[in-house]
């Protein structure tokens, strides 16, 4: 769906200029389309209509629909053809319109794309990026909204970045680019700052406006605090930001952690972090059991359980298809509520 | 292969029944199109108001989907797709408990867990998906079982021309033809997959053609006409209900709205035609012409329709939000 | 691949009867097709071949084609139809060959049979058994030898089972088949007790005669010890007994918790076997990150992260495709040699 | 649609040449076979021995690999299954290296990584797969590049007709012909799909039958002709290399062993002719008869091949183990 825009404010006079991370996206995809001929970007209404999420607005009208096309809804081929294509030297961006469609070409990314490098010994390279869309919040429901990080992450042989602000946006997508593995760049459709859906306060940022790479397998601490680490990735980077504000006033300092990259997972941040604070909760929009939560908990522990004073807490989907209801899926979902709740747990 | 042909002419009871399963779809798609937008405003937030999320209507399909089920008993199974309404309402689906489950109610069909794409009514045995294509396979699984207790129920299995390229459609088509199931393939082709039109998405003009790839009969109907739908979904019906095996019916109809609420559409071409092609009026002039219908019948039907939706409304908008205490039941039964 | 065994002895004048994992898992699904018959199997090669690793060896012959059916290699299409006819009434069985093919159907389980159930507000009932081979272990390389439960199990709406043992294979399968939802059931082709591939001293078992079910979601204590909890399923188990019945020796008290179960996962007991123990190995021939691993220590350490002595230990894939040239997979496999240095680790 | 046939006699040198590959290509998989069982006893260990693992040989396949493979260069793609290495063969891999990565060693195609179902030489474009039918995407990319950079090289993808079933074949297809992507697509029905029948997996008798569903052409060879073979894959490269888009090619082959090394093929009826049915001497008859090949030159083929072979193997077999300390190298470039 798309509403259109006003078109970014380009000009260099009034810097810096504040864009939403659909556009950021965008921007980093054109810059590197820009750059080098060998980009180019496939999947369904990814053409006229821009991506169902603006994920790539603007760029069939610049680049031409030769490196914009829109395929048929067929997403193993599509998939498998951005594979072949890259093996031969081209960098195709691929999106799969939501990430919970995985299960109709999951063996064309996990069998091959991710395996081949590994396979060949290392003599076939495969610089594919897949994009996309995930999360929930909208009621959308049980096949429209899962975030599945925890799936991709998972398996090995490709890297999984999740950008959670538009300068990050731009940065991954660059640097996801120009890597020459198969990266699966994950964007929350409630992160976006599309217009027709409701956003954060926080949807805007700063984005420079010349080409830079945000370095994959970097967390960020993107707010420093004492007593609490709630490591995150996405949209609930936002809520923890926002709910790190309201504790402030209960003199809870809360330091939030924006992991950006599930693979490879940056350790040592998360454990440097906790080794401050020695408290941990984490936030994750994806299924609690067997994904990112737990093994974010048990990152600290194995390197050493006594660097927590409290047990840590998880704030995620209890294991359950999110419900369509708002009420439901409110309830499910990892709102401001429930991290606030689970910091007061983790700090009590 | 293709089906036998046959003009006979319908009774007027059959016309007018499809005519009214038509109004009756109608009817619901409208009043669900302005319940959704009713408190979306100002702007367009598509998780807010009484009705969120996304919204898939059907308008200008209603041929397909009441010259098909026109064919079937509670006791046939339908797996619809992500734009299931018509389908479901046609098929016989409770027109209430579905509304109250698109308005997220605990009197819904699945108690507000499941939404619009998501409708299960065990009554008929429908069931529907947002994941394209992938209601196919589960229809064949309700053929097999059918064959299985002995009876002659049947599976229809419908969805969309952009769908038709997803690999599920083939092994379902295959499988079935090979186990000779009782289920009968219904493409709808309404010439967009969203944004990218049909020859973007599909190597061949008709999807009948790719029935010979299983040894199936297929067929084409074209000009959105209930009546040829009519036809061509009761031979394939009968065959079926025969134990002939599957067969394969794609129909050419329109979608006279966007893909989904909210659709700009700036990249379709065909929008000024829209209104012209609606079938609905050129079936009423139709009835009305050869006398099957008076204006007063179709006062009367419109007046029907718009009554029974009301009530369907109704007992959505009273029934009682989820619990969110029991956001996390029915994951195991 | 098949070399035929000689027929189980079936006199029941000498009891106990030893069978191999493969012929208990058999009978479980046998004596429940004579008792049901809405049960029927059905899957790639199990008819005449009588199933790849001998899943379904005999019940052609017993049950006829009606009920023991070969189907097309159209895995999204047969998955769909034992939704479909589980929907209607039917207890199917469905095989997938390798849980490696998981990508090419993945949708119709994670997204339609699992979610089926809750979608409908718990109107319609799906019970299925998804039987699916895992492991490595005899160079079959990067796409037939993953295990992946990890990635079945984070997906809501599926019961996830693992039978390490010939008793267990029986019950597990009498209870999946007879529970009325979706249930994921992995067998370890090196636990199966095949003439053709090389086997623990532990594949054969004691199975009863009888119809008995093992309950789906409890642990149990494979073996109980003093000084070291070491978490496992599947084929490590064997292994991990080996290993504890070695170290004994160094005066190490090892216990082994076979989970059985990934779905739900009995977290009592690890808690419970834990706290006593002090210290926790968890073993996992899946990959190492976002996993069951993780899963298992977050599980403790969200109790009481003072429950642990010292630092929990994985013994997992480590994040890498399986690799084919022998050498290179048991690197890589969860061996005994990595247990043993992991026990000795965490009990330094 | 079907290609126009032309009955052409082949030019003697051709025979030769698809001869000499079929020789080259069975004197391999003899010597993998009895390498594969020379030390997997007493009993049969899959996971012991020399060569480890599954084993998928493809003697009696010979005439589709030879056969499509002689119109292609080093700078066309092919892609091929899990029974991938007559096609590898037939399209020059580097066969040393292709025994090294069988035996497993850091001096194969993979540095051991792969495995005889993962053998990839970026030289000759060459890659193959252990997922049925998920080979065929990749080469659409594959000719989507070649496009792309311009030239003629064209992809072709080889598929079991039990995989022609599995939905990637119809993505792949439709996909292909939509944009017109320089492809060929080659069905091996060697009758088997492991244990199971073509009859009990194909609703069709001949998948040529399905190139009509893409508008593409469709052919099937009889016979496992290897010089058919060789005329009608010519029809479909060239047509590729034209630009007038894809070709479906189904050659009628024989699975002369087991699925795997291993199988007892106790479900197989047809055991008693296969023999019978060996292409290889069949055709070195017909090429003796016609005076293009005298028993030296059959002698001389042969010794070729088997030196060549044994240059492959001790290559092999001299090649280090990998280095178990590497076992988590190459996952990310
Ligand atoms: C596997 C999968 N891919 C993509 C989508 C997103 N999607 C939803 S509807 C749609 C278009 C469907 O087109 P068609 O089958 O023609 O049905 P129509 O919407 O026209 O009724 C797409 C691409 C999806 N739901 N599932
Ligand atoms: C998606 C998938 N399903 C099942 C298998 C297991 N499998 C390997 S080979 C094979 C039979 C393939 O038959 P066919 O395509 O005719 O090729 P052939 O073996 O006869 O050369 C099967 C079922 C697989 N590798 N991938
Ligand atoms: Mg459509
Ligand atoms: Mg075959």
């Amino acid at each position: 769906m798309t509403v259109v825009d006003q078109p970014t404010s380009r000009s260099p006079a009034v810097p810096p200029r504040r864009l939403t991370m659909a556009k950021a996206m965008v921007e980093g995809i054109a810059s590197e389309m820009e750059r080098d001929p060998s980009v180019f970007y496939l999947g369904e209404d990814v053409g006229a209509y821009g991506g169902i999420f603006s994920s790539t607005t603007g760029l069939l009208e610049r680049f031409g629909p030769e490196r914009v096309r829109d395929t048929p809804i067929s997403e193993t081929a599509f998939m498998g053809l951005a594979t072949g294509a890259a093996v031969e030297g081209l960098r195709p961006i691929v999106e799969l319109m939501f990430a919970d469609f995985f299960g109709v070409c999951m063996d064309q990314i996990s069998n091959h794309m991710a395996k081949i490098h590994f396979e060949s010994g290392g003599n076939v390279k495969v610089p594919v990026v897949v994009t996309s869309a995930v999360g929930g919040g909208y009621s959308d429901a049980a096949q429209h909204s899962q975030c599945l990080w925890g799936t991709f992450a998972h398996l090995p042989g490709m890297k999984v970045v999740i950008p959670s602000n538009p300068a990050d946006a731009k940065g991954l997508m660059i640097a996801a680019i120009r890597d020459d593995n198969p990266v699966v760049y994950l964007f929350h459709k409630g992160a976006m700052g599309l217009p027709w859906m409701s956003k954060t306060h926080r949807a805007l940022g700063e984005v420079p406006s010349e080409a830079y790479e945000t370095p994959i397998g970097k967390a960020v601490v993107a707010r420093s605090g004492r007593d609490v680490t709630v490591a995150t990735v996405s949209l609930s980077v936002h809520h923890a930001l926002d709910v790190a504000d309201e504790v402030a006033a209960d003199g809870i300092d809360v330091e939030v952690l924006d992991l950006r990259t599930l693979v490879p997972l940056d350790r040592e941040a998360i454990v440097e972090s906790v080794s401050r604070t020695g408290r941990l909760v984490v936030v994750d929009e994806d299924y609690h059991s067997y994904g990112m939560s737990g093994e974010v908990i048990a990152t600290v522990v194995e390197r050493d359980p006594s660097l927590l004073v409290a047990a840590p807490v998880r704030v995620a989907v209890p294991d359950v298809p999110i419900p369509y209801a708002r009420a439901l899926e409110q309830a499910v979902l990892p709102t401001p509520e429930r991290i606030r709740a689970a910091i007061h747990a983790v700090t009590r | 292969m293709a089906f036998a042909t046959s003009e006979e002419v319908l009774e007027a009871a059959v016309c007018v029944d499809l005519y009214r399963t038509m109004v009756r779809i109608r009817s619901f798609e409208e009043r669900i199109r302005s319940e959704y937008h009713a408190d979306k405003s100002p702007g367009f937030d598509i998780g807010a108001g009484r009705i969120p999320g996304e919204m898939h209507l059907a308008a200008g399909q209603e041929p397909v989907a009441a010259g098909v089920c026109a064919h079937l008993r509670p006791s046939d199974a339908v797996t619809a797709t992500h734009r299931p309404h018509h389908v479901a309402i046609a098929h016989g689906v409770d027109m209430a408990k579905m509304a109250a489950e698109i308005f997220g109610r605990e009197g819904g069909l699945g108690h507000g867990r499941g939404g619009h794409m998501h409708l299960f009514d065990p009554a008929v045995h429908f069931s529907c998906s947002g994941i394209i294509a992938e209601g196919l396979p589960p229809a064949l699984g309700q053929a097999f079982a059918f064959r299985h207790r002995g009876g002659d129920d049947v599976a229809v299995a419908v969805t969309g021309e952009g769908a038709a390229n997803q690999g599920a459609f083939h092994e379902s088509l295959n499988l079935a033809a090979l186990w000779r199931l009782p289920v009968v393939f219904v493409v709808e082709d309404n010439d967009w997959g969203i944004s990218v039109a049909r020859p973007a998405s599909t190597a061949v003009a008709s999807n009948a053609d790719r029935a010979a790839g299983y040894a199936m009969p297929g067929e084409r109907v074209e000009n959105n006409d209930v009546e040829a739908v009519y036809r061509a979904a009761g031979r394939a019906v009968a065959r079926a209900r025969a134990g002939e095996g599957p067969s394969l019916l794609e129909v050419h109809t329109l979608r006279m709205w966007g893909h989904f609420e909210g659709d700009p559409q700036t990249y379709r071409g065909d929008l000024a035609t829209v209104e012209d092609r609606d079938p609905i009026p050129h079936y009423r002039d139709r009835l009305l012409e050869a006398g099957i219908l008076d204006e007063g019948s179709v006062e009367q039907i419109a007046a029907d329709a718009a009554a029974e939706v009301e009530r369907a409304v109704a007992f959505a908008v009273a029934s009682p939000e989820p619990d969110p205490a029991a956001a996390t039941s029915y994951v195991f039964a």
